[in-house]
């Protein structure tokens, strides 16, 4: 069944690039709906028992010479159900997206085609093979947006990760000579250290955990939304995927400790981590352009997950899991509703926008329930998975981490007002423009739709992750459909809705007493100035956060791209060097032939 | 639960949301007496803000801005009385069994982001640049309050009020927190963060009537005025029974059958006497500007509270 | 039914001397040649497939005086390479080749298959003169400033290269009295030590010039630069593998000892790295490939190096890299011509060769660079595999900057030249998906 | 007196130099003043002498070092009354002619922003002129404007 | 600007007896500080005579205000502002007028640009006599205004509404200095005088 799966996703990436762009995108939205059915049909026929496939049944690929084995598992599983899900509301959200069809649909086809693969791969060579087709196919899309910067950071660094990867790889392959995952469990000693490690930092990349994250604003904010809206949401959950895989389904944490047990390697994880949500908040929120703020908050976010990867109890892997979850949705509904923003004003910077709110409702409605899970308000699943890795946190007595953990969630709240104010509220200076189109509208509340569920019941989140976890050897937590029970305390979700709800009736009395009157925006108390007479400017958001940014910006100047130019340019003067080897002249070359062969002969008869 | 232990319970939360409303006007009204004390003035009568509220509340005409002006009040009344619910208050733990510290934090978030997107939505400069400047004194004094939580928390191993509050209320005022020398630094700098909370004179800057004529309150008026005074004021109880709470063992204090009496009495004297202390240190200090308010904490108060918070890892990893 | 490889030679020498007697349809002969040579290879190529090697000889003497031609798996392989690319290189070039030019063309083709599919030392030599003075002649052919210089450079080079592979049989010759290299294999043992490394030396260093290994390819840069399109295309895939085969050869039949092995290792290693490095900082285009290509060659001299201590991976990776580079680099060649990736056709080919050549899966790069890992890691050459990483990523940026570059449309092509492209192209991903090149490294050597 | 040297004519008026020049002389002698240390313009003031049937308008300059106060006087014809701007000179001059061209009506050619300036939308003849009756203008104006009587004329 | 159609007309008996009380003892004003009446405000904040013994305090915008305090002469400019305050007020709303200026014109009784009467712009509930009144007499002035609102006779805003386009009309026309069709003909006649002249 896998097989055809994989064949229609190729053939359909290969028609979608000469079809017009409104039926390739009839048949990307069709084509990308078949790995999901795959996924429910696992679940039906073999339900939630934990059953890991044995080597029989793993459907084989004969390419160049090679077999090689894919199957799901619990845990691809859950992945998958956080990531293909936003292959078919992206293709349904550029149906109008677009105007003219420049490949995109294919490309996308052919991404969705390599991370189901990645997915699926049971054999390192596979999981490697479709790793490299996931990282040129999303080239391919960055390479649309034609911004130099953006393509060149996005190649380098994936072929950075790729090669760490690789070396990783062949170790492992090397040491027990087999590429089967299943057969990694009897490596140690120095060289699975040097493994794992590699392997780690290959998929850290993708991961965009903060050292290695210089590639994202460029690419985030230059390319077109859709497909920032995966690779955000999508594409950086491989990066965790991988590092789940290796790091506990594959037993890698044991093999970091006891390579050198006085040092806790996991711990440096989240100690990246806290780094990387710490600074990526303070810095989103001193951003003016929409997408470079929602790229920078997207690293914020996702080193949240790192952190609970690296505390590494089952607590914090199930927030991290939750977290990444809630990530891959609200992530994908604030980057879609930029696009709808630009689509409609063609403008990016927070200072231009201002006042769509009542022009474009439902985007508003759906942005700000993205902005609510993402600043984890308790009635939404954003505070629950954060609950549980603040918990996990305390739990272990990480003294650094828990502080800045939690600042970083208060600084959430800074940039997604800016968000709010800057983009929505405020003046509006833009009359002409109306409510998105149908398409975009309904793309974005398909995946409020999950987040919603998960307020309700985080209880059932924790269900979906159970044959995961349990197949990684990890016990998860006790919980109940409401109300999720740690050692420390416990969270109720329904308790908070149903308070909520009866503690807004007073509200609702107060407000319903009095009759009030709407006013229009010129009858603004502008200390008696009447507006018409010469219009002030009233949007508040251009540079909205000045006194913030004049006490933090010294502290974040040298920023991580400084320090990969400085490489670059390391680079750059060796190459100057060697370049001065080819003189030009002929004669220095015959030179160069001579004494070459002087060497080689001093060489072979005196050594 | 069984119906009659639901019934009782929601009759206790009614109850103790009034308590927490008219405590706080009442409050408030005395915080305004002992202003004008120190200003050598007569002052207004204590009742003077249940007066205010009832006139706010009985306007004729009230403006609004559009539906999502009107988030506003919804969110603000009714995101703090949840705040209130989910405290232990004078040992009687309302529904905190069901929450934690985590989720008091957060949600006196709710309120205030209500607050934002009303002021936003109501387009004036002043608002929005009154909500930044709040925004911003969130995240500032947030890092001392969070850093002396943890420290708490990492000593009673629980982040649960309620487990907190009982382990410190075992035997009476020897076992709270403060009598402790790294709680004492730590309910220093938690007492500058709970300035800080409740918009006192050195740290009102969002609300400052000179500079931004009262920053998001510009366009509230009438009904939405009035859920704003009641939300400071049941904000007002909510932040002074946290810092009880963590610090001051939630004014538990005796444990026979009218020991809910005692503790309540406490309570509330703990409670006074914490707002008393901010209403003091208002009426002395001039508004501090936005950066030194940070520069504030985010130096000074961090620093105190990481050397607390440094101290107790040492006395618990021992 | 039988099988005379000889015709691969003969038919094109044959054609090349009658084209002067019929000038009009010169180009038009040359195409049927060419087009006949490349059925042949193909007709060889699944003959080895099937029954494996191919021995030959000509005009009834036994090995030690006739020419003896030896076919395996590697020769029938790179045969089929350069004829196929040959032809489809002929057809985008079309018009511009008059007479004069696919007579050379026939020449350099004639040579090189001859270098791949001889089995007799000398014999080898005679075609690399024959390929070399193709070249030049061809280099030379665009008759403008640059192409001349680059030819000047390559004839003084070449002469003192041949030079140097006259003296270096010389010596074989006068130990062992034999031309054939299966004997020379044989009796190899035998040579006195001093006179057996200084052949080495000589051979290797006068086929590493015609092979673009590290000091002696001075004259890449310039003759690439120099000549045209459908030159610099031809001399990525012809006498360039060519000459790595015959190294390939020299590594392992003649001299498979360590030192040797290790000899040739490092001396890819740094043509790797050079290449890299010098490609790195280029802004002309045909140059900067130029570069690159030497870079590859690096990279496929450290696969035969490590193939010639019978790793069973190593010759798999030198055959899938040899494969990617000809199909990649010449198609980038071709696209050198405009400045700009204008259209489907050429943005498709100008971004699965630069894909195939960084090594991205299906393609046959991908392929290439997994199995040279794993065959460096059998033999734990850690220095080695953190080098070829590091060129990997030199290699990838200066490719993302060309990409970022040639983005825009202008640059008119004809459709014909981009159909050639985009084939050559083609051939990437075909090597990549298909086995045949697994099955076909997997069969025995010959003369090993 | 310092000026009076400068300009070779005017005499001393309760310790200020007190100079009367036509209205094409006034341009370089300012420009003289300026250069020998008047450099701080006072003001630019107008009297409306009916009259004489003539505007006068003072051009006040100080010297710091000197510690003295400098009058040029030009006086205008009432009826055209269009005088040369000299806010090229000084440049706060360009509002003191706003004022006397909103006031008196004098027109100041060069200088291009003669836009209403104290009061909005004034639809009559200048107000500081001398014909101008602001007695019965109040009359008229606001006198004219009628009382608001209620009916029942409840509270005041 | 100003009153839309849809606040139809408040009855004054609707208001419960206790509304008025509260509004009595918590009066919220803010003070358009046109003339010289502004410096007379701070002392009735600070200590020696502490105007929020009766509730009152200064407020920043009218949306939370009750009282409009007008100390000193409006010039026509100043009306159009002051009128922009007024509406922006959230009935009900009071006005007091301080110093002869607002009462009659006071010593720019013949200025042309400054504003005679108030009332016939914006109703005023409160005059306090006295070319800038003393703190005791703005006090003694809240303390009457407090008596006014508990008899439930301090209804100028209701007059605004009730009277809504008379005042309109009056607004306008002193903002447009517009002088009735009499004067016009005077004016010709002058012309003629000058031109002899």
């Amino acid at each position: 069944m896998l097989d055809i799966i994989f064949a229609e996703l190729v053939v359909a990436a290969i028609i979608t690039f000469f079809v017009r762009e409104k039926l390739a995108a009839i048949i990307a939205f069709f084509i990308s709906l078949l790995p999901l059915l795959a996924l429910l049909d696992w679940a039906s026929n073999y339900g939630f028992a934990i059953i890991n496939l044995g080597i029989e049944n793993h459907m084989k690929i004969y390419l160049a010479g090679v077999t090689l084995h894919l199957a799901i598992t619990p845990l691809s599983w859950f992945f998958a159900l956080m990531i293909l899900p936003l292959f078919p509301v992206i293709m349904l959200y550029s149906y109008s997206f677009f105007k003219e069809n420049d490949g995109f649909f294919a490309l996308m086809l052919l991404s969705l085609f390599a991370t189901f693969g990645i997915l699926l791969s049971r054999d390192m060579l596979s999981l490697f093979l479709f790793w490299e087709m996931m990282s040129w196919s999303s080239f391919l899309l960055v390479y649309r947006s034609k911004d130099k910067n953006a393509i060149m950071s996005y190649l380098i660094f994936s072929v950075f990760a790729a090669f760490a990867i690789l070396f990783g790889i062949i170790i492992l392959w090397h040491e027990n000579s087999s590429l089967l995952l299943s057969d990694i469990l009897n490596i140690s000693g120095k060289l699975g250290f040097v493994a794992i490690a590699s392997i780690i930092t290959g998929f850290a990349v993708k991961a965009v955990i903060m050292p290695l994250h210089a590639w994202a604003p460029f690419v985030y904010s230059k390319c077109d939304e859709p497909f920032v809206a995966f690779l955000s949401g999508g594409l950086s959950k491989l990066g965790y995927y991988g590092i789940f895989l290796f790091l506990f389904s594959l037993k890698g944490v044991d093999i970091l400790q006891n390579y050198m047990t006085n040092v806790s390697w996991n711990y440096l994880l989240a100690v990246f981590g806290a780094l990387s949500a710490f600074f990526a908040t303070l810095i989103a929120i001193l951003q003016d352009d929409l997408r470079k703020l929602l790229a920078y908050s997207s690293i914020g976010q996702l080193g949240y997950i790192a952190i609970g990867f690296g505390i590494g109890t089952p607590l914090a892997i199930t927030g991290a899991l939750f977290q990444a979850f809630n990530h891959a949705f609200f992530k994908a509904i604030l980057f879609l509703a930029a696009g709808i923003v630009a689509y409609r004003t063609g403008k990016w910077k927070i200072s231009e926008l201002g006042g769509l709110a009542y022009k474009m409702p439902f985007t508003f409605m759906a942005t700000l329930f993205a902005i609510f899970a993402l600043a984890a308000i308790p009635i939404t699943s954003g505070f629950a998975s954060k609950w549980l890795l603040y918990e996990a946190a305390i739990q272990q007595k990480y003294v650094f981490i828990a502080p800045i953990m939690l600042i970083a969630g208060v600084g959430a709240f800074l940039y997604s007002f800016r968000i709010l104010y800057g983009v929505f509220l405020g003046e509006n200076r833009h009359d002409s423009v109306e409510e998105a189109p149908k398409s975009m509208i309904a793309a974005l509340f398909i995946l409020v739709l999950p987040l919603i569920i998960f307020v309700v019941f985080p209880g059932y989140m924790l269900d979906l992750m159970k044959p995961a976890l349990q197949a990684a050897g990890i016990e998860s937590i006790a919980h109940t459909k409401f109300a999720i029970e740690t050692s420390l305390a416990k969270y109720n979700s329904i308790a908070v809705l149903i308070t909520l709800m009866v503690a807004m009736i007073p509200a609702f009395v107060i407000y319903k007493a009095r009759k009030h009157r709407v006013t229009s925006f010129e009858d603004n108390y502008l200390a008696g100035e009447p507006y018409e007479l010469h219009k002030p400017a009233m949007h508040a958001a251009n540079n909205y956060y000045k006194p913030l940014k004049k006490v933090l910006l010294p502290y974040l100047e040298p920023g991580a791209t400084y320090y990969f130019e400085k490489i670059y340019n390391g680079i750059k003067c060796v190459s100057n060097a060697v370049r001065r080897i080819y003189t030009g002249y002929v004669q220095d070359y015959a030179i160069y032939v001579v004494l070459f062969l002087l060497f080689v002969m001093g060489w072979l008869i005196w050594i | 639960m069984d119906m009659i232990g639901i019934a009782i319970k929601i009759t206790i939360l009614i109850a103790y949301a009034i308590i927490g409303t008219c405590t706080g006007l009442l409050f408030m009204g005395i915080g305004r007496k002992i202003v004008a004390r120190v200003h050598n003035r007569v002052g207004p009568p204590f009742y003077q803000n249940f007066i205010d509220v009832a006139k706010l509340l009985s306007k004729k005409t009230n403006i609004s801005h559009g539906w999502i002006f009107d988030l506003a009040l919804l969110f603000s009344i009714s995101g703090i009385l949840l705040t209130l619910l989910f405290l232990p208050i004078g040992g009687v733990q309302l529904l905190s069994t069901d929450g934690d510290a985590f989720l008091v934090l957060y949600l006196l978030a709710i309120p205030s982001l209500g607050f934002a997107l009303g002021a936003g939505a109501s387009g004036n400069p002043n608002a929005g640049v009154g909500v930044m400047r709040a925004l911003v004194m969130m995240l500032s004094y947030e890092l001392p309050f969070v850093i002396t939580l943890i420290a708490l928390m990492i000593y009673y191993d629980t982040t649960s009020l309620a487990t907190i509050v009982r382990m410190q209320s075992i035997n009476g005022i020897k076992s709270w927190a403060i009598t402790m020398p790294p709680f004492m630094i730590a309910a220093f700098a938690a007492d500058m963060a709970l300035q800080g909370m409740l918009m006192e004179q050195p740290f009102d800057i969002p609300v400052a009537p000179h500079e931004i004529a009262s920053g998001p309150m510009v366009e509230f008026g009438g009904k939405y005025l009035g859920s704003l005074m009641l939300y400071k004021a049941i904000a007002l109880v909510a932040e002074t029974t946290l810092f009880v709470d963590l610090f001051l063992g939630g004014g538990v204090v005796a444990h026979g059958n009218f020991a809910f009496v005692i503790n309540f009495i406490v309570w509330l004297a703990l409670i006074f006497l914490l707002f008393a202390l901010s209403i003091l240190i208002a009426a002395s200090f001039p508004r501090f500007r936005i950066e030194q308010a940070f520069g504030f904490y985010w130096k000074y108060e961090a620093i105190i509270a990481a050397i607390s918070l440094i101290w107790v890892y040492i006395m618990v990893i021992k | 039914m039988v099988i005379h490889p000889v015709l691969l030679i003969a038919i094109p020498l044959i054609t090349a001397f009658i084209i002067p007697i019929f000038k009009k349809y010169g180009a038009a002969i040359a195409g049927g040649a060419i087009a006949f040579n490349m059925g042949y290879a193909i007709g060889i190529f699944f003959h080895v497939y099937s029954n494996g090697k191919i021995y030959e000889t000509i005009a009834g003497f036994n090995p030690p005086i006739g020419i003896f031609l030896a076919i395996d798996s590697l020769s029938a392989l790179l045969a089929l390479i350069i004829n196929l690319f040959a032809f489809i290189n002929f057809v985008a070039i079309g018009k511009e080749a008059n007479y004069k030019f696919s007579m050379l063309y026939l020449l350099a083709i004639a040579g090189s298959t001859g270098i791949v599919i001889t089995g007799d030392i000398f014999n080898m030599f005679v075609f690399f003169e024959i390929t070399a003075v193709a070249s030049y002649a061809l280099i030379a052919g665009k008759k403008d400033k640059k192409a001349l210089e680059g030819a000047i450079k390559y004839m003084v080079l070449g002469s003192i290269a041949s030079s140097f592979i006259l003296i270096g049989i010389a010596l074989i010759y006068s130990q062992l009295k034999t031309l054939n290299i299966y004997d020379i294999a044989a009796r190899i043992a035998s040579m006195d030590a001093k006179i057996k490394w200084a052949s080495f030396a000589m051979l290797l260093t006068g086929i590493g010039v015609e092979a673009e290994i590290f000091p002696l390819n001075g004259w890449v840069p310039s003759a690439y630069q120099g000549a045209s399109e459908g030159v610099a295309s031809l001399l990525s895939f012809a006498p360039s593998k060519a000459a790595i085969y015959a190294i390939a050869r020299l590594m392992l039949v003649i001299f498979p000892f360590h030192a040797t092995y290790e000899i040739a290792l490092w001396v890819g290693v740094i043509t790797l790295l050079i290449g890299e490095l010098a490609a790195f900082m280029q802004e002309d285009v045909k140059r900067m490939l130029a570069y690159s290509s030497i870079g590859q060659m690096g990279m496929i001299l450290i696969a035969f190096s490590l193939a010639s201590q019978d790793l069973k991976y190593a010759l798999i990776a030198s055959l899938f890299l040899i494969v990617s580079h000809a199909a990649s680099k010449s198609s980038l060649f071709l696209l050198s011509k405009s400045e700009k990736m204008h259209g489907m056709a050429s943005k498709y080919a100008g971004i699965v060769s630069v894909l195939s050549l960084i090594g991205m899966p299906p393609l046959a790069g991908f392929w290439g660079k997994w199995y040279l890992m794993l065959a460096a890691m059998d033999e734990k050459l850690w220095l080695v595999i953190i080098l070829i990483f590091f060129a990997g990523i030199v290699e990838t940026a200066y490719f993302a900057r060309y990409l970022h570059r040639s983005i825009g449309n202008d640059g008119e092509l004809s459709l014909r030249y981009k159909a050639t492209m985009a084939a050559m192209a083609s051939f990437a991903i075909l090597f990549g998906l298909l086995p045949l090149v697994y099955k076909i490294a997997s069969l025995p050597l010959w003369g090993g | 007196m310092k000026s009076i040297e400068l300009l070779g004519k005017g005499e001393e008026m309760h310790g200020r130099a007190y100079i009367k020049l036509s209205a094409d002389e006034i341009e370089e002698s300012i420009k003289k003043l300026k250069e020998n240390g008047f450099n701080h313009f006072v003001m630019l003031s107008c009297v409306d002498w009916l009259d004489k049937g003539k505007f006068e308008l003072v051009y006040h300059m100080w010297n710091y070092e000197e510690k003295e106060h400098a009058m040029l006087s030009v006086d205008i014809d009432r009826n055209n009354d269009v005088m040369k701007s000299m806010s090229h000179l000084f440049p706060q001059i360009e509002t003191y002619e706003r004022e006397i061209h909103e006031m008196y009506g004098i027109k100041f050619e060069g200088n291009n922003r003669l836009t209403p300036f104290l009061l909005e939308n004034w639809p009559h003849d200048p107000p500081m002129r001398k014909d101008f009756d602001s007695k019965k203008f109040v009359k008229q104006m606001y006198e004219s404007i009628p009382f608001i009587e209620g009916d029942e004329n409840e509270g005041i | 600007m100003g009153l839309h159609n849809g606040d139809k007309m408040m009855r004054y008996e609707e208001w419960s007896k206790l509304a008025r009380k509260a509004s009595k003892r918590s009066l919220w004003m803010v003070h358009f500080c046109t003339g010289c009446g502004a410096i007379e405000m701070p002392p009735v904040m600070t200590s020696r005579y502490d105007m929020e013994r009766f509730g009152i305090a200064p407020m920043a915008t009218p949306r939370q205000a009750d009282v409009l305090l007008i100390t000193g002469y409006l010039t026509v400019k100043t009306l159009r502002r002051v009128i922009q305050v007024y509406e922006q007020m959230q009935s009900p709303k009071y006005v007091i007028a301080f110093g002869s200026c607002t009462i009659n014109g006071g010593m720019y009784w013949d200025s042309y640009n400054t504003i005679k009467h108030l009332e016939k712009y914006i109703p005023v509930d409160l005059y306090i006599a006295g070319c800038m009144p003393r703190p005791e007499g703005i006090i003694n002035a809240f303390l009457e205004l407090m008596k006014l609102i508990d008899e439930g006779k301090a209804r100028g805003w209701e007059r605004y509404q009730k009277y809504y386009d008379k005042y309109k009309e009056n607004q306008r026309r002193v903002f447009n200095f517009e002088v009735k069709e009499e004067e016009k003909e005077e004016k010709e006649q002058k012309r003629e005088k000058n031109e002899e002249h």
